[in-house]
């Protein structure tokens, strides 16, 4: 596949970028922040984006998606970091849909049309640790009755305070991180035994600390086979991350066109600030840099799209790039802008917010970079 | 030396006597620290009486003069009194911009009126002082300010507005640069006033951050009269003054100040506490060569403060270097809260939960992204060597 | 699609008959690399006669019109002839700035005389061009080249000097900027130049690199007499050519071919081999995040050069872009080599051994210092990117 | 101790700069090569550095030394750094003194007396990674008559080609890199079975291969106590590492002193090129990163004078620091010398190949990183 979009995928973006910038601009992720959201989003955009399709973009045309696949995720996703969009995108569209995708015929029928329709809403309860380790599963699933007891706690649930199902990894066999035993279980938020805990977050998004005390669940809620959640977990989290780091990009393309406009109209010293050299050099350099996430990120979206084994490595790479990227621009896009840019009446501080938590989001680039690392044997 | 130790155990004895056991608990919050002023509000009985009782002796200043309310101390004993400080780890009693900024700047510029009136009340905690230099749209760009002071005879009539004023709505008086001389090119017309913030005329509104929190203030002059007996040093001459001034402030920032001195926790045991070892090392063995990248420039970079005190203090010429340390302090100080960030995961990223304090350490990493700007950004700083320091041609 | 596969199945049939088995092993040094010219030595038979039968058939330069001396082939079989040669791993004949550099150059803004005197002697390695550019004391400002050509009617009398003139010594003509109209402003008054480097007037001398190798030469024009109709392009032009030759010059720097391609062994593959591993990871940890790193961004250094010629390939406008490949392919070039120093630790400081081949890393080391600077410092290419690209204003 | 030169301190620093600027200049160095001479250094010159007492820096005054300790060892080779003096100033007047004065009484008064003479030429045969590893020892020393029998090879033994006594690490006990079980042994090079092979290296000193076959040595040749070495080693490393780091801040105080010359006196686009902002600020920056290797090389040179518990700490800060400044130093050099730093011509580049050559000299920055992490508990 060439390492371009297609004449379709360029619809796409042109399309998703104005939809977001008309419908949920950085004013409108201002003003739910400032009205203390308890959502953290609208649910109407929302439902205007399933009309689009896309809720539905990695949903199957027979369970009403629009099935447009990774690059196209990626691309609206980017779209929405430009703009700052809050949306149960990820959550729901990305890792929910690519979980449910690995469920029952009886699974997909029920959950993938609301999915594509925007109405119902998801949630991965995963991780533990507040370093990001996938295996790192203490979660119990004890056998009872005619299914499973869940027992744990999971911190860092997305959109968790809004779920209408929880994707809950919990251990069915072996130890604390091992990757075989841990087996994924589709969790009513509002069963006995769940509580959750909004978190608002530096970025204005929420996470949820999900606590499961004897919570009852039975066979037909196990997502795949017991004992092999971990695959599908790294498939979800995989689809998740590519997708982060196209929504990185759009942060950080933002947030460096937002400063290169900056640096051509603030003077001081009886200049333009865009005149000094070590500034352009920085921007020069700072330009670079967003290139080389650009093409990683693509390169991660085909691979997914192609099933190719080699589609870890290149996620990792992207969401590590990405992320540097996205922090490297906002903190010169905050530096550049000098006072204002520390001021919250500047948009380039919710920049900065977001792009440190979702660097934060399903591993940093520590994490990824010794991922590749160890996928490439050193 | 034998009068040095008499010093000591008498020092030892009064602090005993004198500094409440409250007064030696580590610093919590912001309210734990105590900025004086008219309308100081204390946090306990403790508190006051601390700062009374340190005031009273001139000990919040102690090499200043006795007759300006200072403790009068030579060098030797205020290192002795600090040290005393530390053994029972006592709180500093009042923090002031004051006497680190304002406060040195009088001692050298000020005449003796003023030095009467203002140094004793920054002493004892009674004025609490705010500074006016940047202005809107100027940024790092000083010489271009606008703010004019027009002489009306007996007074100066000051208009205009400041921005980046330090708790300007907290403050008691101002001291502010101002244009004079509108005539006189960019860093000539330029002097150095004093006044009240209670003056008819001063306005100030708070800026809201990224983090959060207004620490800073724009400050608005509609015709404020000022007694021409405000003005500080020469006319004009508010240039020079600045510029001392702001090698102090520099100090300050880069200095163990705002980074943070040996009170707090080092980036490597936070990191261990957290992530905790394995086999002896630090589990995630990705950050930990970036943790010790990073200790090892800030262990570096306090010796060279270390250093640099000492070469001052064997009368060499280490005036230039404030811009190094103002460059490099601050911009670790951001690296540690990026690397603190990071350390701490998404754990880092609440920023309101249940539980007290969640939400303080993004909190503490936003503010730090201020340090490379205020008080003269990097770049200014780097601009300052490359002329000063290696005097590499201009433009 | 037919056509594709029969010409796909003929040129394998016609490699396989013709390639000869030494010119299918992989390069183990300089003397592999053949550079044709009226002086060549080849190095084996094999070597001759390879270029000889791909030269015959145009496929040194698959692309470039039969009437020239090119293969004639379209985009598609020219990707066919490079596939088919990778398969089984065939040597590229003929190494040459003719081909890299002033072809396309000549093909653009060439009369019809001078491609059919220069295309296909280059084609055929016939002719070994070098490349006269920067002179002593300019550097990176090009447009300040004193090199003067002056008009004597019937020829242009050049006298002047070049420096870092590639294998000037080896070559048997020169691509020179010269000045053709000494009262024009900068830019305007340059001109583009073929002359032969046998012409009385001219001579060389190598520069030795602190690598201890003289890839380039100084040269030195004294009073060379060099016909009219050598003039390449109008009059006054030889900067538009310039910049465009500089393009590809670049690609060649920043891209696959100086920083090497697929052929090298990874940093990580080496540092597994030197260094060991240690519970499945590098055992040096602190060297394995720095690995990890440069590995990254080599990766993603690499996808973006695809992108780039994808975008290219789909009609999307990338001209600006070669400056993004030259200055970040040329700093990852020696973030490499300074990562292979750093794994071979001591064994890498050799410079003479008993053994062959020992100090070949240190002067590739060495040598790789040169990729930022030449063909347009990083500095002139960060200074491209922000006005082209980026659009900022001048100081 | 206030971390600054004392006033003694500050006279044996002028005299050292003075001695080498006269002395041992750079075109000494750029002579010695172009002769491709055997010795690599100049013993008229070594003797000279005896008579003004810097062979015997650490020698105790009782043998004949000055005795001026650390911190003047540390000037003496900075000043070495700035001028490129080739001299055995670290493998004897370094290493080698600091080895002997762990030694027997009857060592002392027949090696210490010589070293300071400059008389006696001595060279540390420990490295046997190329990857500095001190505990890294296969060479065995096998019980044999009244002494012991050394097998084995090392590589990286600086000024071996010239040594009057080989300082070689052992391993009496244990496993190969255990610490226990080391001992040093003084072994005459001109001794059966012992070959030395010269290599040059990229900064045109010396550093042999010594291949030890069945070489006796007899009781009265072990340095210290048998099994007990790997302390002494550590001594001897760190105050060649200190010293090190003192050469490497010389080479960059000089380096830098030069790029910034070159930046004052070059124009293009018809102005000088220090004026260019982006430069001028990569040349601030680098200004501040010497003066922090100079803080920490002090500190490191004094630590050892005190006898600190911590100056292994500061040892391997400094010669991290130190390190690392000396390759950005040097590289920015090239950098901004432009065409004519790639050059023979210039000095530029003996800078830069000497800072590579020290950096990977007693372990690089990766090794005292991950030293101090230790030392630190992480």
């Amino acid at each position: 596949m060439a390492l371009v979009l297609t004449e379709d995928q360029q619809m796409i973006r042109d399309s998703a970028e104005g939809f977001f910038k008309d419908e949920a601009p950085v004013s409108q992720h201002r003003a739910l922040r400032d009205a203390k959201d308890a959502t953290g989003f609208s649910r109407d955009v929302w439902t205007r984006m399933a009309g689009m399709g896309f809720a539905g973009v990695l949903v199957p045309e027979a369970h009403g998606g629009a099935d447009m696949g990774h690059v196209a995720a990626g691309i609206i996703l980017e779209a929405m970091g430009k703009n700052l969009s809050a949306a149960p995108m990820l959550s729901t569209a990305v890792l929910g849909a690519t979980a449910l995708r690995a469920g029952t015929p009886e699974q997909q029928a029920k959950y993938l049309p609301l999915i594509a329709q925007g109405a119902h809403l998801l949630a991965l309860a995963a991780d533990e640790a507040a370093r990001h380790k996938p295996s790192h599963v203490a979660t119990t699933a004890t056998p009872s009755g005619n299914g499973f007891r869940l027992n744990g706690v999971k911190g860092f649930v997305l959109d968790g305070h809004v779920a209408d199902t929880l994707i809950v990894a919990a251990r069915t066999d072996g130890e604390t991180d091992d990757r075989a035993g841990i087996t994924l279980f589709l969790v009513n938020p509002k069963a006995d035994g769940v509580k959750i805990d909004r978190r608002s977050m530096v970025d204005s998004r929420n996470a949820a600390k999900v606590t499961l005390s004897d919570v009852q669940v039975d066979g037909a809620d196990v997502l795949g086979n017991v004992g092999e959640g971990f695959a599908i977990l790294e498939k979800m989290l995989d689809a998740g991350r590519a997708c982060l780091a196209a929504e990185m990009l759009g942060v950080s393309g933002q947030a460096f066109a937002t400063t290169v406009d900056y640096l051509k109209q603030r003077e001081q010293f009886g200049q333009k600030i865009g005149s000094f050299q070590a500034l352009q050099h920085r921007a020069a350099h700072l330009f670079c840099e967003i290139e080389l996430a650009r093409s990683a990120t693509l390169k991660a979206l085909q691979a997914l799209d192609e099933g190719s084994d080699r589609a870890p490595m290149f996620v990792s790479l992207a969401k590590a790039k990405a992320g540097d990227v996205a922090i490297l621009a906002t903190n010169e896009g905050v530096q550049m802008h000098g006072g204002i840019g520390m001021t919250d009446e500047y948009d380039i501080g919710f920049f900065m917010k977001r792009a440190r938590a979702a660097q934060e989001t399903f591993g940093d680039s520590a994490f990824h970079g010794d991922r590749i690392a160890r996928q490439l044997g050193y | 030396m034998a009068d040095l130790e008499s010093f000591r155990a008498e020092t030892r004895a009064w602090l005993e006597a004198n500094c409440p056991e409250e007064m030696r608990q580590p610093i919590r919050d912001d309210d734990d620290v105590c900025w004086g002023g008219r309308n100081v509000k204390f946090k306990s009985e403790a508190q006051k009486l601390w700062l009374e009782r340190m005031g009273a002796k001139g000990w919040t200043v102690p090499e200043w003069p006795k007759q300006y309310g200072g403790g009068g101390l030579d060098r030797a004993e205020a290192k002795v009194l600090a040290e005393e400080m530390r053994r029972i780890k006592a709180r500093s009693p009042l923090s002031s911009f004051g006497i680190w900024m304002l406060g040195p700047a009088l001692l050298k510029y000020g005449n003796e009126a003023q030095k009467l009136e203002h140094l004793p009340k920054i002493a004892r905690g009674e004025i609490r002082w705010c500074q006016g230099y940047s202005e809107p749209g100027a940024g790092s760009d000083l010489a271009s300010l606008r703010t004019s002071a027009e002489d009306k005879g007996d007074h100066y009539l000051v208009n205009g507005s400041k921005v980046w004023t330090s708790y300007a709505d907290k403050a008691d008086w101002i001291f502010c640069l101002v244009r004079t001389d509108p005539t006189a090119p960019k860093h000539l017309g330029i002097s150095f006033l004093l006044f009240d913030m209670a003056s008819e005329g001063v306005s100030t509104s708070p800026i809201k951050l990224i983090s959060g929190s207004s620490p800073f203030c724009q400050t608005f002059f509609d015709n404020v009269k000022v007694p021409k007996e405000n003005l500080m040093g020469e006319p004009g001459k508010g240039w020079t003054i600045a510029k001392y001034l702001l090698t102090h402030e520099r100090n300050m920032i880069g200095g163990s100040d705002s980074t943070g001195g040996g009170q707090r926790d080092s980036v490597s045991n936070i990191a261990r506490k957290l992530i905790g070892l394995d086999a002896a090392i630090l589990a995630d063995t990705a950050l930990r060569t970036d943790i010790a990248r990073h200790e090892m420039n800030a262990l570096a970079f306090s010796l060279t403060m270390e250093r640099v005190l000492a070469e001052a203090k064997a009368g060499q010429d280490t005036g230039a270097l404030s811009s190094m340390l103002k460059y490099y302090g601050t911009e670790l100080n951001k690296e540690r809260m990026e690397l603190l960030m990071s350390i701490r995961g998404s754990d880092g990223l609440t920023w309101e939960g249940e539980e007290k304090g969640e939400g303080d350490l993004a909190r503490s990493w936003l503010r730090s992204r201020a340090n490379s700007i205020e008080g003269g950004t990097s770049e200014v700083q780097l601009n300052i060597i490359a002329k000063r320091v290696l005097d590499l041609p201009g433009a």
